[in-house]
């Protein structure tokens, strides 16, 4: 039973792609084939994980050829990740049913079924792959589908543009992978990833370091972080909604779960300047990330750039873990992981949330852009409710789920001081600024995206008839809002489950921090008790304490106050006789501040211009434009293209037409050819 | 089965006892704060100014009075006072105030603090955006960027006075500096008070930031957003807002200046607890109206900054926790 | 190969004389003297077939002597006549590289070809001497084909690389098997021929044999 | 049997030659093809099983790399068969071709196989003739549109291919004379296995040069850079299933001139020279392709550089070497040879539909044919190397024995490369598979011969993407040591 599982969801899976597309003559059971089964085989899929988890490696030889073996290790880590892919699949399935309406008559839904199928298939295969070429192939599977799933709207320009992109920078990232994994293979004579583990550790430095930083730009693009990140903003906005929350949500965590592979399991973690490396591209992602977020107003791709910033503190605490595991505490290390793996459990789920929110804004409103929102908690109270739910919970407000990660990762950074490298442990301390301004941005960027976005007035006629998502779309959003909350409020228990996967990797358990204290039995704090009490939190009591105190006061107000019910008016607006939503504060306007703050990064441009009528005293119109600059597309890639071009546009006029040069050629390179013979020969 | 959490103290009843203490203080003494800090402003700009216990008049007031809602508003506008409220008082009994064993230590430690004055700022931030007012937008704007100016200043300088003190939880932070006594004052601990005292600065709003005393729509910050509250969902905000202008005072006064805080172990020694205790909440209020005073002193002497300077106040505050943190780093010696 | 000796001056003689043909061949401005050195070269060359021939005492390389005679000396260069006689071509060669220069590079090509030769350990003094001046003419005619312009001057230049190969196959391994030899012959009367056709083609349709008009495929 | 395999083919022609109507012409082919491909089937079976076998007085042999080059042509040149039934009778529809340029197409297709096969069965250094033959044969395939372009394009392949063809037996007769010194005089001494035999005695720098000669002269057939420059415009001028036969099967031949001298280059004077000689050649080819890759505008053009790209990939698999590299080659040139027809079938496809071949006319294939499209896409990916597509598995286990071998730069060179040419190559299937098409073309497909013609190659190229049969497997194994002088 225990074996088949994995066998059965997967086939599952299988059945609902080949059914969607059979069926796609109807788009409405072709749905329901395809997201029906994804969901069903989500649930096996989450079972299998928790029996994995909390049992034995799984694994799995396919019968093959004798160059090409496809064998399957599940472990208790390949486990976790596909735990995070199930429980998000399981929701966003239950949301696609209703949201794919969108698509109805217009697109092809068993199309878009057998793709999406076929996509998570290609996931949970890239996450329980025991071998290098099967992981590579399964990995640009994975790549290539979602790459089909991303131009699924094709007809749109930007739509292509980011397709484009997107398929190159993963091919890029791709060929990093196959230069690491080669190394590895030739190293060690075999493509099994057991063999990587045996033989990585006792390369030399050299060939260690180049594997390092392959396998670093490699599954850094997959990841998005800075600077490989720039087709991430355009490639999940365009994709469906509902696949820009798997994208987000699970497949930019495959190269999370491959980074703890490669570095901890392949390479032993065996160099400080390799944390050291990854620490701080990973502050400066998650600051670069949230920054950029700031200025969008596409609520895609501003969600799609907290996906950089969020990968960012995965990596912060996975870095650390590495820096840990350098200098021989395997217990420190086993916080800063579980921190790490924490918050991409946590990044998982309110990113889904978010992105399902997303493609509620956009299915109603039918715009992406949040300046065209407002007022829509009147008209969608519920989607409003579970926007906010993960808005709070990505901004680690407690007691929702992001807090519990993001403490960890701070405390992980704190127990720096128990290294004896000064240097690094100031490094390690400075990150935790870098953290916290990520948190305070990113606390702006979600009070700009949900106030401008729900609140208020309605800014367009878009918003004006926007009307509340069907249920099962509010059932997807609902699940993970639950989850946020779970995953808040009762951290001891994920952390005794993320503590057992941790152990193979690091060596050292951390569940002695997690004391039980309490009130109410089994309700326990987490505290940071490495080698020495640190810190300890309670979100639960945090929890218990908040809602408490809000039912004190709902009575105290009901006891002591006189009942009197509001008196409702208009807004105060200076003794404009109507408000209107063209009074109100624009989310351009509300990220100023910030683009004036950092200036020399946004390189931001404005453009004015005014028609007057009458004179110059009267100005019939004005038209406001700013835009800001993406630093590294202008700086780091467009001079590369800009000399790929220049060099190719050069190497072309060899072709020049004319046959006499072409036969030079041959002439000279015969000429060189034998003059190196002559030389070697004498 | 209870002995864990109270193991400390004795019994759940004398935690309760603490609590409650703990609450009924935060509450009472708050508007009080606001009160010494407005006549202390009063005498320097030598006018005779409200008596100190006017605030309590004003919110009783308040409390009677009838509130008017936007048509605009959502139900985060009414639910906004009761959760920031909540979200400051939780955060509160993780404080100490007069003692350094809290019975709600252990739930939260300074960044859990932190975090939960962010829940309160988040959810004031949206209702500056709620109204649709475009006074609200602006205040909500400038909250967030003030915040972020303020943010990594403050982690950087909790992170210093955290590994000195060997723990983020503020009992035990309290405690390990109370009992080292006058050997706790080092460099590091010096560019930490500066760095400290600059942020709390910027977070409760005071000259050179904001001004809480403003009504001139354009220049205020946490005003503006509240600008549509009024009756009891004023008070309770404003309530609130002095309850966090008191705790952070009382951060600082504890983590930097904790001497004369009680941190006994239990009520059973009788009558020398009780007058510990009762020494312990007199140092308390002096440390505070102390605190109060200097604040509202340094008020008196600087004028508002345009809000872009803020970025250098708030890099010297970066500056001096980053310093803090590299002195006791080098002091340790390894 | 001791009875070989005999032959040997005389097979130095032809074989200078051969690369002074091929001299006569990049040194001439006019078609029909390129053409007319050709086939003096294949007459030469068929010599050479035909002293191999008897001093190894194997008849069937006479074939390949006659073959040589009849095809290379007589009926290829009045092939060439013909076409161009036939096409209108201008007498005169159109050249990329002038004449002296192009005599000053084939001296150049004639030392390499020599170096290389003298590189080889196994080598004779004779089947050095053949060596060098097969390769000489195989760049040789490589260089003309680059050098000139026209579509017939470029199947000269194949022609001349082909006497070298001739020359070598000849002189150093006193013919390779006879069968492969006339392979090699009819394969190369082939594509001389549907190098001919191919050559009144593109003068219809382009109305030149100048194959530098041959230049709208590019990139 | 090996004569029945090349008379086969020069009976089809002659036949065709005499056929009257199309549907004669185009039946006699069909069954002709298929016929070559049995026979062909037949003797790489028997090689497998019962290994060399010769015929002829020992003229005509077959090992085992010989069938498996015997096997790529057969197999590829019927699908190429299937797919000209399609792709003819479209053009005679519409009046492109007449019956006189079918039988033309037919004859030459069928003269062209005869040629190619004869390459792989050539027990000597006759192998050359069967070469040149092939460059004959092949070159009115290109001229069948007569057009000024296609004669331009047939002029400089001829020409060309004549030079390369002949330096090539310039390093013949060196290898010949070479042989002679060790062997005496006598026919014996040009069969393969004799050469091998005695190769280590071989003067080392007559051997060198002789190599130097070979390379560049098959080179120039096998579209090594810079010798490649003819096969762009043989490439874009032939017709569809002609350039597949050309870019298929007619380039790995020369490869295979090329290997079989590489292997005694390699015994006679170690085994540096040859294989730096080939990684070079791997690399340049790579190289120069990329750039005219990134800036193409005609698509037939684009995957004939993609041809000289594969070309350098497998000289690069042989140059480093070893079971696995040269395993990773030969395995190449069969996927290369399936992947390629197949690209150039969805090119003829989508040239007959919108009619031309620049790159910036043709949006929407996905949308306008409905088979074709995604099999533009798919394609796209599996010619530049993505998994799960054969390719992959060639390209990866050539780049595994390059690190093996320890030549890590040219590997990360090579490896840089192909993701270049892949982000070129996306570039161009991107602009033309998705979108919409333009004005005035219909919503239609190819025949259904086409089409199966590219399902079939559809089948190789997937199925070898995730599974290489045993059998497939222990045959190229065979070749390997074949190549390597390994096995004898």
């Amino acid at each position: 039973m225990y074996n088949n599982l994995f066998i059965i969801h997967v086939a599952i899976y299988l059945i609902g792609a080949i059914a969607a597309l059979f069926l796609h003559k109807n788009d409405r059971l072709s749905t329901y084939a395809a997201f029906i089964s994804a969901s069903v085989a989500s649930i096996i899929g989450i079972i299998f994980a928790y029996t994995v988890i909390s049992g034995d490696t799984y694994s799995f030889t396919m019968p093959g050829s004798s160059l090409l073996t496809f064998n399957l290790t599940v472990d208790k880590l390949s486990a976790f990740f596909i735990f995070i892919l199930s429980l998000v699949v399981f929701a966003v399935s239950i949301y696609s049913i209703s949201y794919v309406k969108e698509y109805y008559g217009k697109k092809n839904i068993g199309y878009l079924g057998f793709l999406y199928n076929i996509f998570i298939i290609s996931m949970v295969l890239v996450i329980s792959a025991g071998n290098a070429i099967m992981f590579l192939i399964v990995w640009e599977l994975m790549s290539i589908l979602s790459y089909f799933l991303v131009i699924y709207e094709h007809e749109k320009e930007d739509t292509r543009k980011a397709g484009f992109m997107y398929i190159v920078m993963t091919h890029v990232g791709t060929g990093f992978i196959i230069l690491s994994f080669l190394i590895l293979a030739s190293a060690s004579g075999s493509f099994s990833f057991e063999s990587f583990h045996t033989t990585g550790t006792s390369l030399s430095p050299l060939l260690k370091n180049l594997v390092f930083v392959c396998a670093l730009i490699g599954f850094g693009t997959k990841a998005g972080i800075v600077p490989f990140h720039i087709w991430l903003p355009y490639a999940h906005p365009a994709a469906p909604s509902n696949v820009s929350a798997l994208m987000s949500g699970v497949m930019i965590k495959t190269a999370i779960y491959m980074f703890i592979r490669v570095f901890f399991d392949f390479l032993g973690a065996g160099v400080l300047w390799w944390g050291i490396l990854l620490l701080v591209i990973a502050t400066v992602s998650s600051i670069l990330g949230v920054m950029y977020a700031l200025m969008q107003h596409d609520i895609k791709r501003l969600l799609a750039f907290h996906s950089i910033e969020n990968i960012g503190i995965i990596l912060i605490g996975i870095s650390i873990a590495m820096i840990f595991t350098f200098f021989g505490k395997p217990q420190l290390a086993a916080l800063a992981l579980i921190a790490g793996l924490y918050h991409t459990l946590n990044h998982a789920v309110f990113k889904s949330l978010l992105f399902m929110g997303a493609g509620s804004m956009i299915y109603s409103t039918h715009t992406r852009n949040i300046e065209e929102m407002g007022g829509l908690i009147k008209k969608m109270p519920w989607t409003a409710l579970f926007f906010l739910v993960g808005s709070v919970s990505i901004i680690a407000l407690p007691p929702f789920n992001g807090f519990v990660s993001e403490w960890l990762t701070f405390q992980s950074q704190l127990l720096s001081i128990q290294l004896t490298n000064n240097m690094v442990t100031i490094i390690v301390l400075f990150s935790g600024a870098g953290l916290a301004l990520t948190g305070a941005l990113a606390a702006m960027c979600f009070a700009k995206a949900f106030g401008i976005g729900f609140l208020a007035l309605p800014r367009s006629a878009h918003a004006e008839h926007a009307r509340e998502v069907p249920f099962t779309m509010l059932a997807g959003m609902g699940l993970m809002s639950l989850a946020c909350l779970v995953l808040g409020i009762m951290p001891q228990y994920v952390i005794r489950i993320i503590d057992s996967v941790s152990v193979p990797i690091v060596g050292a358990s951390i569940s002695s921090g997690l004391t039980t204290v309490g009130i109410i039995p089994s309700s326990p704090h987490i505290a940071t008790t490495v080698s020495s009490g640190f810190g300890s939190i309670s979100t639960t009591w945090i929890a218990l304490l908040m809602v408490f105190l809000v039912l004190a006061m709902l009575a105290a107000i009901a006891l002591l106050l006189p009942k009197k019910s509001a008196c409702r008016y208009e807004t105060w607006g200076c003794g404009q006789p109507v408000m209107t939503a063209r009074n109100e504060y624009s989310a351009t306007a509300f990220t100023n501040p910030i683009k004036i703050w950092f200036a020399s990064i946004y390189r931001g441009q404005r453009d004015i211009q005014t028609t007057y009528s009458a004179s110059r005293f009267f100005k019939s119109s004005i038209k406001f434009e700013s835009h800001i600059e993406s630093v590294f597309e202008r700086y780091l890639y467009a001079p590369i293209i800009d000399l790929t071009m220049t060099v190719s546009r050069t190497a072309k006029m060899i072709q020049s037409g004319s046959i006499h040069a072409y036969i030079a050629y041959i002439f000279v390179t015969l000429m060189v050819l034998l003059m190196y013979v002559l030389i070697g020969a004498n | 089965m209870f002995t864990d959490l109270f193991s400390n103290l004795g019994s759940t009843a004398t935690s309760i006892i603490m609590v409650i203490a703990q609450v009924f203080l935060i509450i009472l003494l708050a508007p009080l704060l606001t009160g010494i800090s407005k006549k202390t402003k009063a005498f320097f700009q030598l006018r005779k100014g409200p008596g100190i216990f006017q605030t309590y008049s004003d919110l009783a007031k308040l409390f009677k009075k009838e509130h008017v809602v936007s048509h605009t508003a959502s139900w985060i506008f009414s639910a906004t006072p009761i959760i920031s409220f909540a979200a400051i008082l939780s955060a509160g009994l993780m404080i100490p105030i007069y003692t350094t064993s809290l019975p709600f230590g252990f739930a939260g430690d300074i960044i859990a603090v932190i975090y939960l004055f962010a829940v309160a700022r988040f959810f004031v931030v949206l209702v500056g955006l709620d109204t649709g007012s475009a006074f609200g937008g602006m205040g909500s704007s400038r909250e967030m960027f003030v915040a972020a100016l303020v943010e990594p200043a403050m982690m950087l300088s909790i992170f210093a006075v955290a590994i000195s003190a060997g723990s983020t939880n503020l009992g035990e932070i309290a405690q390990t500096a109370s009992a080292s006594g006058l050997g706790a004052i080092s460099p590091a601990y010096l560019f930490a008070v500066v760095a400290f005292f600059i942020i709390i600065i910027a977070e409760t709003g005071r000259i050179p930031v904001d001004n809480p005393s403003t009504h001139l729509e354009l220049t205020m910050i946490h005003e503006a957003m509240l600008l549509e509250y009024s009756g009891r969902q004023l008070a309770i905000i404003e309530l609130a807002t002095m309850m966090k202008q008191l705790l952070v005072f009382s951060l600082f006064a504890n983590i930097f200046f904790p001497w004369g805080i009680w941190s006994g172990t239990g009520f059973d020694t009788g009558i020398v607890t009780i007058s510990a205790i009762t020494i312990s909440i007199i140092v308390y209020l002096a440390k505070i109206a102390i605190i109060a005073v200097c604040v509202a002193i340094s008020e008196t002497l600087t004028a508002k900054w345009r809000m872009f300077r803020l970025t250098d106040l708030l890099s010297t505050s970066l500056i001096l926790s980053f310093l803090s943190i590299v002195s006791f780093i080098i002091a340790r010696g390894v | 190969m001791s009875e070989f000796d005999i032959g040997s001056g005389l097979m130095q003689a032809l074989i200078a004389m051969i690369l002074v043909s091929t001299f006569m061949l990049l040194g001439s401005k006019r078609l029909y003297t390129s053409v007319r050195a050709f086939g003096f070269q294949s007459l030469l060359l068929a010599f050479i077939a035909a002293v191999v021939a008897y001093s190894t005492g194997r008849s069937e390389i006479y074939i390949v002597a006659l073959l040589t005679l009849i095809l290379k000396a007589v009926i290829i260069p009045y092939i060439f006549i013909k076409i161009s006689r036939d096409l209108g071509v201008k007498r005169e060669i159109e050249l990329y590289v002038n004449i002296s220069p192009s005599l000053l590079i084939g001296g150049l090509l004639v030392v390499i070809s020599h170096n290389l030769a003298q590189a080889i350990s196994v080598n004779t003094q004779l089947s050095n001497y053949a060596l060098s001046v097969s390769m000489s003419m195989l760049f040789i005619g490589l260089f003309v084909m680059i050098s000139r312009k026209k579509a017939l001057t470029q199947m000269l230049g194949i022609l001349v690389m082909e006497n070298g190969l001739f020359l070598g196959a000849i002189s150093l391994t006193y013919g390779m098997p006879l069968i492969v030899e006339i392979g090699i012959f009819f394969d190369a009367l082939v594509a001389i021929l549907i190098m001919g056709i191919m050559v009144f083609r593109i003068n219809k349709t382009f109305e030149t044999v100048d194959t530098a008009a041959l230049d709208t495929l590019i990139g | 049997m090996i004569r029945y395999l090349l008379l086969i083919p020069v009976l089809t022609a002659i036949f065709c030659i005499l056929a009257r109507t199309e549907n004669q012409i185009k039946t006699l082919g069909l069954v002709g093809s298929t016929a070559t491909m049995i026979v062909g089937l037949t003797i790489v079976i028997d090689v497998f099983r019962h290994g060399t076998i010769t015929s002829w007085e020992n003229m005509l042999f077959a090992d085992a790399f010989s069938a498996y080059l015997i096997l790529i042509i057969s197999l590829v040149g019927f699908v190429i068969s299937v797919y000209s039934m399609g792709y003819m009778d479209h053009e005679i529809k519409h009046d492109v071709i007449d019956l006189k340029r079918l039988k033309i197409y037919y004859v030459f297709y069928h003269l062209g196989m005869f040629s190619m096969l004869l390459v792989g069965v050539a027990n000597d250094l006759g192998l050359w003739i069967a070469i040149e033959m092939t460059t004959l044969f092949s070159a009115p395939l290109i001229v069948i549109y007569t057009k000024r372009s296609s004669i331009e394009a047939a002029w400089k392949y001829l020409i060309i291919c004549s030079v390369g063809i002949t330096l090539a037996l310039f390093g013949t007769i060196l290898t010949y004379y070479a042989a002679v010194q060790v062997l005496g005089e006598g026919a014996d001494a040009l069969s393969w296995t004799n050469l091998i035999g005695v190769a280590d005695q071989f003067d080392p720098t007559l051997m060198k040069i002789a190599f130097v000669f070979i390379i560049v002269g098959y080179g120039t057939k096998a579209g090594f850079t810079p010798m490649h420059t003819w096969l762009p415009d043989a490439y874009s001028e032939a017709p569809a299933p002609g350039t597949a036969l050309l870019s298929g099967v007619l380039i790995n031949c020369a490869m295979y001139g090329i290997i079989r001298f590489h292997t005694i280059t390699a015994k006679a004077v170690g085994p540096e020279f040859s294989s730096n000689l080939l990684i070079m050649f791997g690399l340049l080819s790579l190289g120069i392709a990329t750039p005219f890759i990134i800036m193409q505008s005609d698509y037939k053009r684009l995957f004939a550089y993609s041809s000289v790209e594969h070309m350098g990939i497998v000289a690069l698999g042989f140059g480093f070497g070893g079971p696995l590299g040269t395993f990773g080659a030969l395995l190449h040139m069969f996927n290369h040879a399936v992947t390629k027809s197949f690209m150039f079938f969805v090119a003829g496809n989508i040239r007959q539909k919108y009619g031309t071949k620049k790159i910036d006319s043709v949006t929407g294939v996905v949308k306008s044919m409905r088979y074709t499209g995604p099999m533009l896409v798919l394609g796209g990916l599996a010619i530049t190397g993505s998994p799960p597509f054969s390719i992959f598995i060639s390209e990866i286990t050539i780049l595994t024995a390059g690190l093996m071998q320890a030549h890590i730069i040219p590997t990360a060179l090579a490896i840089m490369f192909m993701i270049m040419i892949f982000a070129g190559f996306f570039n161009h299937i991107n602009k033309m598979a998705l979108s919409t098409p333009p004005e005035g073309v219909t919503v239609g497909d190819a025949s259904k011969w086409s089409l199966g013609a590219m399902i079939i190659l559809m089948v190789f190229i997937v199925v070898l993407g995730v599974y290489i049969p045993s059998q497939l497997y222990e045959m190229i194994m065979k070749a390997v040591d074949v190549v390597n002088a390994t096995g004898m």
